[in-house]
């Protein structure tokens, strides 16, 4: 069996090399991929028509939107498809109470937690609002947002996380994602344009077409980033207590 | 950028090097577990606050407004690793206490509750053991 | 000053494959989280100088602060894990499995 | 011989070292797919083999004197206008200076990575964690039912005549 896995891997591997004639070097700027029309526009036309500096931003919220909801709910049944396998109800009497790891990480990882937790928290809010001009966007945040929590649970317990973020809030803020990303499109739909066309929004938007764009993708990326949060918290409790929900890694 | 903080900054950066020189020749070579965690949780952080602090003074150059937001956000790694890297080395090195390592000693008698600590006496009980013995066995054998 | 920067960054580079033979070889599963852990916050300084040798550190700070503050994430769950599972073996026996992965 | 060596070397392996590096990643996680035994190590080679494949198509991106796809007007001034005055010409370069918000810099499609690649890229990062977890998820299930992840123990289970 390992030999044949191994034969079969080179083939694979030297055909794909043997392909690699054909490709375009390193750094290539006349390449295909490089030159080709639909990127060429986005460098040179994206900032004039949204005002959006970081490119990666205003394709994936903007252009690409259609592709980027659809991740979110991809993301969403991903989450509760681990609930549906994972999550078991009822009485938890067969657990011991032994509860090692309940009480959290010790008194130095709380103190270090309790330190560092505000900073991460603060930084992922930066990092979806700020994503127009820097790197970052609502996926990225959202995961940082959704890594403060598991380190809220990592250090203090399950229990204290989930005072905070509870297995109801989670789902519905995982829903509410959702609807703040489709309600936005409808909104566009019912200002009397294409679904997630956001320069029909100038006339409620201060700012002109480029800049309604603009606060579209904030609103956009700011329902992704609850989405992903949530359905990451979700994922990591349920994966560390087996679906109980009961006492933390 | 005058000319002395430049080579000030620069004489950070080749001290933060020496230093992580330092860190990555012990985990290298030392004889167990718990030395070579201490090379990893000290000359790691502090050469990792040296270069960030010869990195923000570099960056600052002309003392603009966004870059010294630049060399805060530097020095705030720098702390965010201060704080984190000797906690997670902490907990790692409990981690392997609670788990049973052993530490190296000379006449290599050291037996594991020697240490006095809270060690598995009963909790990793020889029926466990020999239940995880034989489930290899079963394993290997077929 | 670029020079200085390549150098170190090589420097850095070079002086992570002993850190990386302690993950291939380390002898306990601890070692090897602790060789990651390593590897992280060196990662991290490694983004900091690409990011000056790019002449854009402040696009490249924002990476850097993510990465540190995943990394302690990472070998907090590390040690919690080992931490639970080996002094709970007896007790979590009883039920089948005794560690989850 | 080693005019050969020498001239596949500089013909195919530097110029395109790239690709080597994302078939010898990719081969990595498909020999772990094909041959492990267990099913966490398979689910690492899946994660391997994704690397490889956001690895071939960001490289695809990449120009060579690109920076990433992000204008940045301000912080950096002496860089970024330093990059900029060069395909500036002065008139344009005046109106900017007066801060009237219509007129842009023309962009120069080869000062900026690929961003095309990168979005792609990252919606494939998405979907790689959602079925990572949900994996991670069936074979917990998995491991709670049958006691093992080991693949050919929970075949023997399966098996009619099996142990069980």
């Amino acid at each position: 069996m390992k030999f044949f896995g191994l034969l079969s891997v080179i083939i694979v591997g030297f055909l794909l090399l043997s392909a690699t004639k054909d490709f375009p070097n390193w750094g290539d700027e006349d390449s295909p991929a490089n030159s080709g029309p639909v990127s060429s526009f986005y460098i040179e036309k994206t900032e004039e028509k949204t005002k959006v500096p970081n490119m990666v931003t205003a394709v994936l919220a903007d252009y690409r939107g259609y592709d980027t909801m659809f991740e979110t709910v991809v993301i969403f049944i991903a989450g509760i498809g681990i609930i549906a396998v994972l999550r078991t109800y009822g009485s938890n009497e067969s657990i011991p109470k032994n509860q090692v790891g309940d009480e959290g990480a010790g008194l130095l990882a709380r103190m270090t937690c309790s330190l560092i937790l505000p900073f991460i928290q603060l930084f992922a809010l930066y990092v979806v609002a700020h994503g127009h001009h820097s790197p970052g966007g609502g996926f990225q945040g959202g995961v940082m947002l959704g890594a403060s929590y598991i380190l809220l649970a990592l250090a203090y317990g399950l229990a204290r996380a989930k005072s905070c973020f509870s297995e109801k809030r989670t789902l519905v803020f995982a829903a509410l994602g959702i609807f703040i990303y489709v309600g936005w499109g409808v909104l566009c739909l019912v200002m009397g344009s294409e679904f997630l066309n956001y320069s029909a929004l100038d006339s409620i938007l201060p700012g002109g077409v480029e800049m309604a764009r603009s606060h579209s993708m904030l609103a956009v990326e700011i329902g992704v980033a609850l989405t992903v949060t949530a359905i990451m918290f979700s994922m990591f409790s349920n994966l560390s207590t087996k679906g109980r929900l009961d006492k933390g890694l | 950028m005058s000319e002395l903080l430049n080579i000030f900054s620069i004489i950070l950066i080749l001290s933060g090097l020496v230093f992580f020189l330092g860190a990555s020749i012990g985990i290298l070579r030392f004889p167990d577990f718990y030395t070579r965690m201490h090379a990893a949780g000290k000359g790691d952080t502090l050469s990792t606050i040296l270069i960030m602090s010869g990195m923000a003074i570099q960056v600052i150059g002309d003392f603009e407004g966004s870059s010294v937001l630049v060399a805060i956000k530097i020095l705030a790694i720098a702390v965010l690793i201060m704080l984190t890297s000797p906690t997670s080395t902490h907990l790692l090195m409990k981690a392997g206490y609670d788990d049973g390592i052993i530490p190296v000693s000379k006449d290599k008698k050291t037996k594991i509750n020697d240490l006095g600590g809270p060690f598995l006496k009963d909790s990793l009980s020889e029926k466990s053991v020999a239940k995880k013995k034989t489930a290899t066995k079963k394993r290997v054998k077929k | 000053m670029d020079f200085i920067l390549i150098c170190s960054g090589i420097a850095l580079f070079l002086m992570m494959l002993p850190i990386m033979y302690r993950i291939v070889v380390g002898p306990t599963a601890i070692d090897r989280i602790v060789a990651v852990n390593v590897i992280g916050t060196k990662t991290a300084v490694l983004l900091i100088i690409i990011g000056a040798l790019f002449h854009n550190v402040a696009m490249f700070v924002d990476f850097a602060i993510a990465y540190a503050a995943l990394n302690f994430l990472g070998s907090l769950a590390a040690a919690r894990y080992f931490n639970r599972t080996r002094p709970a073996y007896g007790q979590v026996s009883q039920e089948g499995g005794d560690a989850d992965e | 011989m080693d005019i050969i060596i020498a001239s596949f070397l500089e013909d195919s392996i530097v110029p395109k070292f790239n690709y080597w590096i994302y078939v010898i990643l990719m081969m990595i996680g498909l020999y772990a797919m094909i041959t492990k035994n267990n099913l966490i190590k398979k689910l690492i080679g899946m994660a391997i083999f994704q690397t490889a494949i956001i690895l071939l198509y960001v490289s695809v991106g990449v120009k060579a004197d690109a920076n990433i796809p992000i204008i940045s007007h301000h912080g950096e001034k002496d860089h970024v206008e330093h990059a900029q005055n060069e395909n500036l010409d002065s008139a344009s370069e005046a109106s900017s200076h007066h801060g009237s918000k219509k007129e842009h810099h023309v962009i120069d499609k080869n000062k900026f990575a690929n961003p095309l690649p990168h979005v792609l890229m990252l919606t494939a990062i998405v979907v790689g964690v959602s079925t990572l977890g949900l994996a991670l998820a069936i074979s917990q299930k998995v491991h709670g039912s049958f006691g093992t992840l080991e693949e050919d123990e929970i075949l023997d289970q399966l098996r009619p005549g099996g142990y069980d």
